[in-house]
């Protein structure tokens, strides 16, 4: 067999996480080097993953592995990628060095609370910190649903500790205070997602049950219930599919955040550290969104298009009801959440407009909004540790101070708000264009976020940065070079997948043509016949990919 | 005369230890009823075996007996050392763990 | 030579990276670095213009493809430029008049520490300016579209430490946006529609696209204009915009970036001349704005504001002969280039009265500057004159040829067009005299003790000179036997309107409006003295003041009802949808205290329990028999 | 228990021709784990009597471990002979059934006896008294508490060392228990393997008050709910005439036989089966601690000592839930229609009450019964299944839970304040500040009873709600899953207590165990991570013995 590529690119994270653990105490500055050192392993490792892969071999996935493992419960240890999974662990694996970089300082304990030398909190901040990364990328490279729901579940306790455990210093009303309010966002961010899990547990079970039923054997190997629908040897009742689905889009819904499951994410967010609050919502939380795309879709495509006018509606509200909360906040972390809320609308929203615009915009964008809520909330987060706040009101007039802060924290918002020429910018119009091209008023509903964005956004940058210089303020510091470090690739990387993002689509398109096929949808035909026009010719031509489209 | 009616008795006799245990309070008197009950039993056990015709009930009566015995022996030790740590025999005062 | 097109672009977009990306050491030389960037893009914009005419008037449109942008699917969007006549018009206008302001900036902002970002933020202006008018594809243009936004947002808000700035920069962002959202859809629409949203194929296609489509698309452009070209009602935002400092208003809120919702309209002619309720539509918001704006010229005493009215108002002018169809394509162009001139003129001319005058922008506070400014009162005065349209000096043939089309669109639209149109111009005439006399003539209003008026240096006089001949000579030019008209109509096409009145009859009416403007202003504000307090003033008048009251509208409406509604919707999120969730959560709390109380610690109550369990065992199971 | 048959025998030879009586033929081999623990639990005895108190310790330590080991290994020994699956059989003239579910169910019960001998055993965690070491058990359990006895007991260092002969009874019994073939041997079992856990739990060192009564209750209500079991037992009996299992299954399937008109014509013989069926169910339920007779569970497991509550969690459910399993599969599938409605009930309320009562419990020990409650819930599901998967998960889950039980209750023993162990939950607060390790295991326990994956609790879990959905019995799965949430509430509690509360100034200390415990906990996790991230093995020996023989 060859050789285990997928498998070490999750492993080496978590061989990571054991290491880190493992030092002593006083080996703080170390655990933070090897926790880095490991997270820049496995990035390379993901690049060699993406660079060997081919998108256009004929097998959706690829690197596949494939060994025994509770065949009790038809459970195989199967790995494989495709161009989506790609570059959502490119993405992981790309923030999470930025990640530990910026949360450099978080978890150092404060000098008085050593209770004794077991308690380790910087060694258990960075370990926790890669225990996600890995979990993480393994549930991105699972194509068996239960090897996939295990670390789905599993990467909430990481989490947890990671938002209860550690908080800004930022204790306006006392640190005991600040305590409770996280462990309280903690259990919340925990219950939300075990009940969304647990629910999606009956689910699967229930797949075992009808493949176990109907094929002799159960198995939860995706391909496999693929294949066997697709022959026909698979047949899910109607109501039972409908079911089936509902239990695993629950779990998806929750994690994605989705309208009006969404009240865990500003707490979770609010209370954890900056960097932890990148990890929730440009890692964690995209898991979510890539199973709805994987899993919902392709294991229940009757059922997908059943729910879809209900979801998007859902959508929909998550898209404006996110982006007026966002307007209404105080708090720029509780922003930014609210901000996330509505982008993750706007995937959800492409993910079912069953287009290949939509789908193969949805999945750019959760790379996108990865990236540019990344640079928004680090920079974010570096204001906040200055002043020891998390209030808008509290600042002001930092620009005049600390204008390369507020200049990276504005081209992070203009990211949010997607601006053309920055990667958000086309990944939300190509999930704008493909909901349109099937949903038109939903389409230009939908538009509206994108003032709405720009409100919120703009709002936040005019109260916190411009305006007379705050006393509070004065004397503010301007970026590190270590958060230097962290921003500038970020904001270099957006400029550069908004301006030439083909190396992206090119990766995704066959894997969006592929989930199209399952689910047996086409891209609606334009309704006006061009003919190819000298100049323009190149668009007819575009025009006959699409008709090639179609016909498969 | 119809052996049915040991039955009736049987059953009689059970409700009342059964009723005893949930009335009265001295943990002397509640096993006693609970020893009752297990009388009953065997006084089904017994009618039944005769009614079957065969030995078994009867074989089953003497081995309740023993347990009925056992029991005894490890009750009113308990209770005993109840009794002594709390001068009293109710049951009701024994109720520092509760909800 | 269509390889260099992109290097247009490339040009000034090199400076705004090496300027804000340059950091402090580019302090000292910045301003030299980016007018050198934006003049070299007019030298070679310049040179294509050259190679241009070389051609024959058939094949002048040059093509480049850069690479594929978004590739995905059947949507396809490329970067590539399309440089045909009316672009390359453009793209003289902007550059020309963009360095000349570099220039003039480069003594405008001498003292400002954050000069090296000012002009960064103008080089960046003038990189997606360009990428607008050079797209070939709508999803390219909406970049530039979107980029001059950008720009327009970080020069309003240059001076980020003034509240009011940050403000008219975030409101003048976001009314845009609004607009944006237009052509977005727009472009959706014509995704959906042809597959494609690149000019040449669509608009080949229109012949065979549905009336209500192409309506549709036209209306959706409209709006996308009127944001961009703050038209009515999407005005609001230009005259909070004159925050900026003066050479911004002049080059992005007077001659380019505000003309670009009238190139839209141009360019996408072919949609507009198969959809005319869209044209209707376009020439309804023309008129309207060309009085609104100059009705709110006339009661702005922040000359600032005034000229901004004004601009207003010309841009309507564009608007509404662009939306008269081939008919008034060319000269909604040709005026909107004349306008470039001597509305940027007039900008710098009021930048150097204010850069004389401790940055004063009331005109109350001016008077009798002339002496002390004369450079800048000669210039000022011929963009004056041309924008009033004195006969001989350009606005009197751009706007000229404007009112005689409207006329020309015939039947009653055509006189309520053509008479809207000479109203317009009687106005102007009269709200651009005010200006001019309560800036230049009349006694001082200005206390000498702490105000020392002087004339700017040359780095700043020597570009409003060379506007002002601009704005003397272009007209004539472009106008001998329609050159102009000539050089645009393989791309816009050109036909002539069969006007129900005369040229000549349409040239006296205008010249007597123009006088009768003219001569009320004196009477108002030659003869008498001007008060240095604003009167109260008519009902219209304070109404006008206030932009006609739109700015209260929008506040209460949106600012206040938006805050509203945030408002609620966070109740809601707390009370409802979270509630809901920590409801269930106490309620099972609330449950487990009850079932508690059950064990209560008594072996005797358990023992009841137990009893009444088996009995219910024993009955349900005798049920499920059914004994 | 041979006689029973043996006799009856002889009544019916002697009936016939008189001659010879044949001597009951007992299988000694296959008895043999029962048998090896009994005769140490006797000699137990004896050393109690003859060998000097000084040594008594070590040798009881010493006896019951090899005993232990031995039956496992006898265990072992049969399953590899191959008694769990081909050779099967009744063994001891119909009394025992040695068969897989017997066998597998046995093994663990002796291991976790192992495990549980170690935590009874140890003897570092209380402060040493007057210089000698103690244990968790009354130095004079028949001394008044505080009295004068108790202080001489105390000063001359007396230590109970009869627990362990009394624990090695009670294993005898547990091992009888699923194994037991008539309703007779099922009650004798019972009370076997009761009676030494009433005293057990009277013998708590510390809050004496507390033990006692919660023995007292334990025993009140053991014994009368074993005289409901009696009572059903006698009405079986009426019914077919027979206890022996494979008779009654018999006749159940095969419809009444003859029986005696008077009888018949009094009341329909269904009557008593299924009021007998009823009864017995009851009983079992009673021990497995099923709502609505799990009264007894919180209060017995508050008040008796640590290391006899983490005993009776884990062995006692193994015993009753394979005795439950044999009851119904053997004895009762013919009136299957008739209990499963019945159980389903049952399961559904236990599984909900369990949890929910749980949310505001204040004492670990009583929040850790409850999950037990609730745990047994889960199980029922399992058992309902009536399928081969259905015994098979069940047996899996019986393993992973019991694990999990012991270490828990071992880790309680360990966080302790000047009263002895400190089982308010209140004082837990910031104990992952003060021994992040403890914590951890603590925590990593938690995560096994809420179910969290890559712990032997998802996979026990998981394998028995697939069981039951096979089994059609899909809402009882939404059911279960939706109480593991609400389960899951009242662990993460705990969990936020320990490590994000900040640490009390008066708050307990963590003792530092000898090996004894130490190995317990060990064992306990290892259990928990292996049986949670490779359970096939597990699976594939309870799959292999899913079969009960008839």
């Amino acid at each position: 067999m060859s050789f285990p590529l997928l498998t070490v690119v999750a492993v080496v994270p978590a061989a990571g996480a054991i290491a880190t653990a493992a030092l002593p105490a006083a080996k703080r500055t170390a655990a933070k080097w090897l926790a880095l050192l490991f997270s820049l392993a496995t990035f390379a490792l993901a690049l060699v993953v993406a660079f060997r892969f081919d998108p256009g071999s004929k097998s959706p996935y690829q690197f596949t592995e494939s060994h025994a493992w509770i065949s009790d419960f038809g459970v195989r240890y199967e790995l494989g990628v495709d161009g989506i999974a790609v570059a959502l662990i490119a993405l992981t694996t790309l923030l999470i060095p930025f990640i530990i970089l910026a949360g450099w300082h978080d978890a150092d304990p404060l000098e008085e609370a050593t209770p004794n030398r077991r308690w380790r909190p910087t060694q258990g901040f960075f370990a926790l910190i890669l225990a996600v990364e890995a979990m993480v990328v393994i549930s991105f490279e699972a194509t068996d649903v239960f090897v996939f729901y295990i670390f789905f579940e599993a990467m909430l306790i990481p989490m947890y500790f990671l938002i209860g455990g550690f908080g800004d210093r930022a204790g306006g009303d006392g640190e005991d205070e600040a305590a409770s309010r996280r462990s309280y966002a903690a259990v919340k961010f925990l219950l939300y997602n075990l009940v969304g899990g647990l629910i999606m547990l009956a689910a699967v079970i229930g797949l075992y049950a009808v493949t176990a039923d109907q094929l002799g054997t159960g198995t939860f190997s995706l391909q496999q219930i693929v294949e066997a629908r697709a022959a026909g040897k698979l047949d899910i009742g109607t109501g039972t599919e409908r079911l089936l689905f509902l239990g695993f889009f629950f779990a998806f819904a929750v994690k994605a955040p989705l309208w009006p499951l969404h009240t865990w994410l500003p707490n979770a967010m609010g209370e954890s550290t900056a960097p932890v609050a990148v990890l929730i919502t440009a890692v964690v939380d995209k898991v979510g969104t890539f199973a709805m795309l994987r899993f919902c879709l392709q294991l229940f495509p009757q059922a997908s298009s059943w729910a879809t006018p209900a979801i998007l509606v859902l959508a929909l509200i998550s898209v404006l009801y996110g982006a007026l909360l966002a307007v209404a906040q105080r708090d720029i972390k509780r922003l930014i959440a609210y901000a996330s809320i509505s982008h993750f609308g706007f995937i959800i929203l492409g993910i079912f407009a069953m287009t290949s615009q939509g789908q193969g915009g949805a999945t750019l964008y959760m790379v996108n909004h990865g990236i540019s809520t990344a640079a928004l909330m680090l920079v974010a987060g570096f204001l906040i540790s200055r002043r020891g706040s998390r209030l808008i009101a509290d600042y002001g007039g930092v620009q005049k101070v600390a204008p390369i802060l507020a200049g990276t924290f504005l081209i992070g918002g203009l990211a949010t708000l997607s601006l053309p020429g920055l990667a958000p910018f086309i990944s939300e119009f190509l999930v704008l264009v493909g909901t349109f091209s099937r949903y038109p008023v939903i389409g230009i509903i939908a538009t509206l976020g994108i003032v709405l964005a720009a409100l919120y956004v703009l709002v936040l940058y005019q109260r916190t940065m411009t305006g007379p210089v705050k006393s509070e303020v004065t004397g503010m510091p301007d970026l590190r070079v270590r958060e230097l470090v962290v921003v500038a690739p970020l904001i270099a990387l957006l400029l550069f997948l908004g301006v030439y993002p083909k190396p992206l689509t090119d990766l995704v398109n066959p894997a969006v043509d592929h989930t199209l096929s399952v689910v047996d949808k086409k891209d609606p035909k334009p309704t006006v016949q061009v003919d190819a026009v000298p100049g323009g010719g190149r668009h007819g031509h575009a025009v006959r990919d699409q008709d090639v489209e179609a016909a498969k | 005369m119809n052996p049915v009616n040991y039955l009736y008795l049987a059953a009689l006799l059970f409700t009342i230890g059964a009723a005893g245990v949930l009335i009265r309070r001295n943990a002397i008197v509640v096993f006693m009823c609970i020893e009752l009950m297990l009388n009953a039993c065997n006084l089904a056990f017994v009618t039944f075996s005769r009614m079957h015709g065969n030995l078994d009930g009867q074989i089953i009566a003497f081995f309740t007996m023993v347990v009925a015995a056992a029991e005894v022996v490890v009750g009113l030790a308990i209770i005993v050392s109840i009794f002594r740590t709390r001068h009293t025999a109710s049951v009701d005062d024994a109720s520092l763990m509760k909800l | 030579m269509e390889n260099l097109i992109a290097l247009l672009v490339a040009a000034p977009l090199v400076g705004a990276a090496l300027l804000l990306c340059g950091g402090k050491r580019l302090d000292r030389t910045g301003h030299l670095i980016g007018t050198l960037f934006s003049v070299a893009s007019f030298a070679l914009g310049a040179a294509l213009f050259a190679d241009m005419l070389g051609k024959g008037a058939g094949d002048r449109t040059l093509h480049q493809q850069l690479f594929t942008w978004i590739p995905v699917g059947g949507f396809r969007a490329d970067v590539a430029f399309q440089l045909d006549q009316l672009s390359m018009t453009f793209v003289l206008l902007i550059t020309g008049v963009g360095s000349l302001i570099h220039i003039y900036s480069i003594g405008y902002m001498a003292h400002d520490e954050r000069r090296r970002r000012f002009f960064g933020y103008l080089n960046l202006f003038l990189a997606a300016m360009l990428l607008l008018v050079l797209a070939d594809n709508y999803l390219l243009l909406y970049a530039g579209w979107e980029g001059v936004g950008l720009a327009s947002y970080l020069l309003i808000g240059f001076w980020q430490h003034k509240p009011s700035a940050a403000t008219a920069a975030k409101k003048a962002f976001l009314v845009n946006r609004v607009g944006d959202m237009g052509l977005s859809i727009a472009i959706m629409l014509m995704f959906t529609t042809f597959g494609t949203f690149a000019f040449a194929p669509v608009f080949a296609a229109t012949d065979r696209t549905g009336q209500g489509t192409l309506t549709a698309l036209g209306l959706l452009l409209l709006l996308a204009a009127c944001g961009k070209s703050a038209q009515v009602p999407l005005q609001s935002w230009l005259g909070d915009a004159m925050e900026g400092p003066t050479p911004v208003s002049a080059l992005i809120h007077a001659a380019t970036m505000v003309t670009a919702g009238v190139y839209l309209i141009t360019r996408s002619g072919a949609i507009f001349n198969a959809a005319p309720t869209a044209q209707l539509a376009v020439v309804v918001v023309g008129a309207v704005t060309l009085l609104f704006g100059a009705i709110v010229g006339c009661a702005k005493d922040d000359i600032k504001k005034a000229l901004a009215g004004s601009t207003m108002s010309q841009i309507g002018y564009m608007i509404l002969a662009a939306g008269l169809g081939p008919i008034g394509y060319a000269f909604a162009i040709m005026h909107l280039v004349t306008h470039g001139f001597f509305k940027a003129g007039l900008f710098l001319g009021a930048g150097s009265v204010m850069h004389g005058m401790n940055d004063e922008v009331d005109m109350r506070r001016y008077g009798g500057l002339r002496k002390y400014m004369p450079v800048t009162f000669v210039t000022f005065g011929l963009g004056y004159l041309a924008i009033i349209g004195f006969p001989g000096l350009s606005g009197f043939f751009s706007k000229d040829k404007i009112i005689e089309a409207a006329f020309a669109r015939g039947g009653t639209e055509g006189w309520i067009l053509g008479g809207a149109a000479l109203l317009g111009a009687a106005i102007t005439a009269f709200y651009m005299t005010r200006v001019m006399l309560m800036t230049f003539f009349g006694e001082k209003r200005w206390d000498p003790a702490e105000v020392h008026p002087h004339e700017s240096p040359k780095v700043m006089t020597i570009p409003m000179i060379v506007l002002a001949i601009g704005s003397v000579f272009a007209g004539g030019l472009f106008s001998i036997n329609e050159v102009f008209v000539k050089w645009l109509e393989p791309v816009t096409s050109f036909a002539h309107g069969h006007s129900p009145v005369s040229a000549t009859t349409v040239t006296a009416a205008t010249m007597v409006v123009l006088v009768i403007g003219v001569g009320i202003a004196w009477g108002m504000y030659g003869r008498r003295p001007v008060p240095a307090l604003a009167p109260r003033g008519s009902l219209l008048t304070r109404a006008a003041r206030r932009d006609l009251l739109q700015d209260d509208f929008n506040h209460v409406v949106f600012v206040r009802g938006g805050e509203q509604v945030t408002g609620t919707l966070v109740q809601l999120d707390r009370s409802l949808v979270d509630g809901a969730v920590t409801g269930t959560a106490a309620s099972m709390g609330g449950l487990s205290g009850l079932l508690r109380q059950l064990q209560t610690g008594f072996v005797r109550s358990y023992a009841v329990q137990m009893l009444g369990g088996a009995a219910v065992l024993v009955a349900a199971t005798l049920l499920m028999r059914g004994v | 228990m041979s006689s029973v048959a043996s006799v009856h025998s002889l009544w019916t030879v002697a009936a016939g021709a008189p001659g010879k009586i044949p001597a009951p033929h007992i299988e000694y081999t296959e008895l043999s784990p029962t048998l090896i623990v009994l005769g140490a639990a006797v000699i137990g005895i004896l050393i109690e009597a003859l060998v000097p108190r000084r040594n008594r310790y070590y040798s009881q330590l010493l006896l019951s471990l090899v005993a232990l080991a031995a039956a496992f290994a006898a265990v072992i020994g049969l399953a590899a002979g191959g008694f769990g699956s081909s050779k099967a059989h009744i063994a001891a003239m119909g009394a025992i059934a040695v068969d897989g579910p017997a066998l597998f169910l046995q093994g663990t019960i002796l291991l976790v006896s192992l495990i549980a001998v170690f935590t009874f055993a140890e003897r570092r965690l209380d402060p040493a008294a007057h210089g000698n070491r103690v244990d968790s058990f009354a130095a004079q359990p028949a001394a008044v508490p505080g009295g004068p006895a108790e202080q001489a007991a105390v000063k001359a260092g007396f230590t109970t060392t009869e627990v362990f002969p009394i624990l090695l009874f009670a294993v005898g019994g547990m091992l009888i228990f699923p194994a037991a073939n008539d309703l007779l041997t099922l009650f004798i079992a019972l009370e076997v393997f009761s009676l030494p856990l009433y005293i057990l739990c009277a013998l708590a060192r510390r809050q004496r008050l507390l033990s006692q009564e919660a023995a007292v209750k334990y025993f009140l209500l053991g014994a009368f709910s074993s005289a409901f079991l009696l009572f059903g037992v006698a009405l079986l009996y009426g019914y077919a005439g027979t206890v022996g299992y494979a008779g009654i299954a018999q006749v159940v399937s095969d419809g009444a036989k003859q029986i005696d008109p008077a009888l018949a014509g009094t009341m329909g013989n269904d009557a008593l089966l299924l009021i007998g069926a009823a009864l017995v169910l009851m009983g079992l339920l009673f021990k497995v601690g099923a709502v609505p007779f799990h009264m007894w569970t919180p209060d017995v497991y508050q008040g008796a000592p640590t290391p006899v509550t983490g005993f009776m969690a884990a062995a006692t459910k193994v015993a009753a839930f394979g005795a439950l399993l044999r009851l119904l599969y053997v004895v009762l599938p013919g009136m299957r229609w008739d209990w499963r409605p019945v159980m389903w009930g049952v399961a559904i309320i236990t599984m909900l009450g369990g949890a929910i009562v749980a949310i505001t419990q204040t004492d670990i020990k009583r929040l850790l019964a409850y999950s037990s409650i609730a745990h047994a819930g889960f199980i029922l599901a399992g058992v309902i299944a009536t399928s081969e998967d259905g015994v098979s998960s069940v047996l899996f889950y019986l393993g992973a839970y019991s694990f999990v039980t012991l270490g828990a209750f071992a880790v309680v023993t360990l966080v302790r304040d000047a009263g002895g162990e400190a089982t308010t939950l209140s004082k837990w607060a910031g104990l992952g500040r003060r021994s992040p390790l403890v914590a951890a295991v603590f925590a990593v326990f938690l995560l096994a009873f809420a179910g969290i994956p890559l712990t032997s609790g998802f996979a026990g879990k998981f394998a028995v709600f697939k069981a039951a959905a096979q089994s059609g019995a899909g809402w009882l799965v939404v059911v279960g899953v939706l109480s593991s949430a609400i389960a899951a509430f009242f662990y993460i509690r705990v969990i936020v207590l320990m490590f994000f509360n900040e640490p009390k100034a008066d708050g307990p200390t963590v003792a530092v165990p000898s090996p004894l415990t130490t190995t317990a906990i060990a064992i306990g996790v290892t259990a928990t991570l292996v049986l949670g991230l490779a359970p096939q093995y597990f699976l594939d020996l309870a799959g292999h013995a899913g079969v009960f023989v008839r």
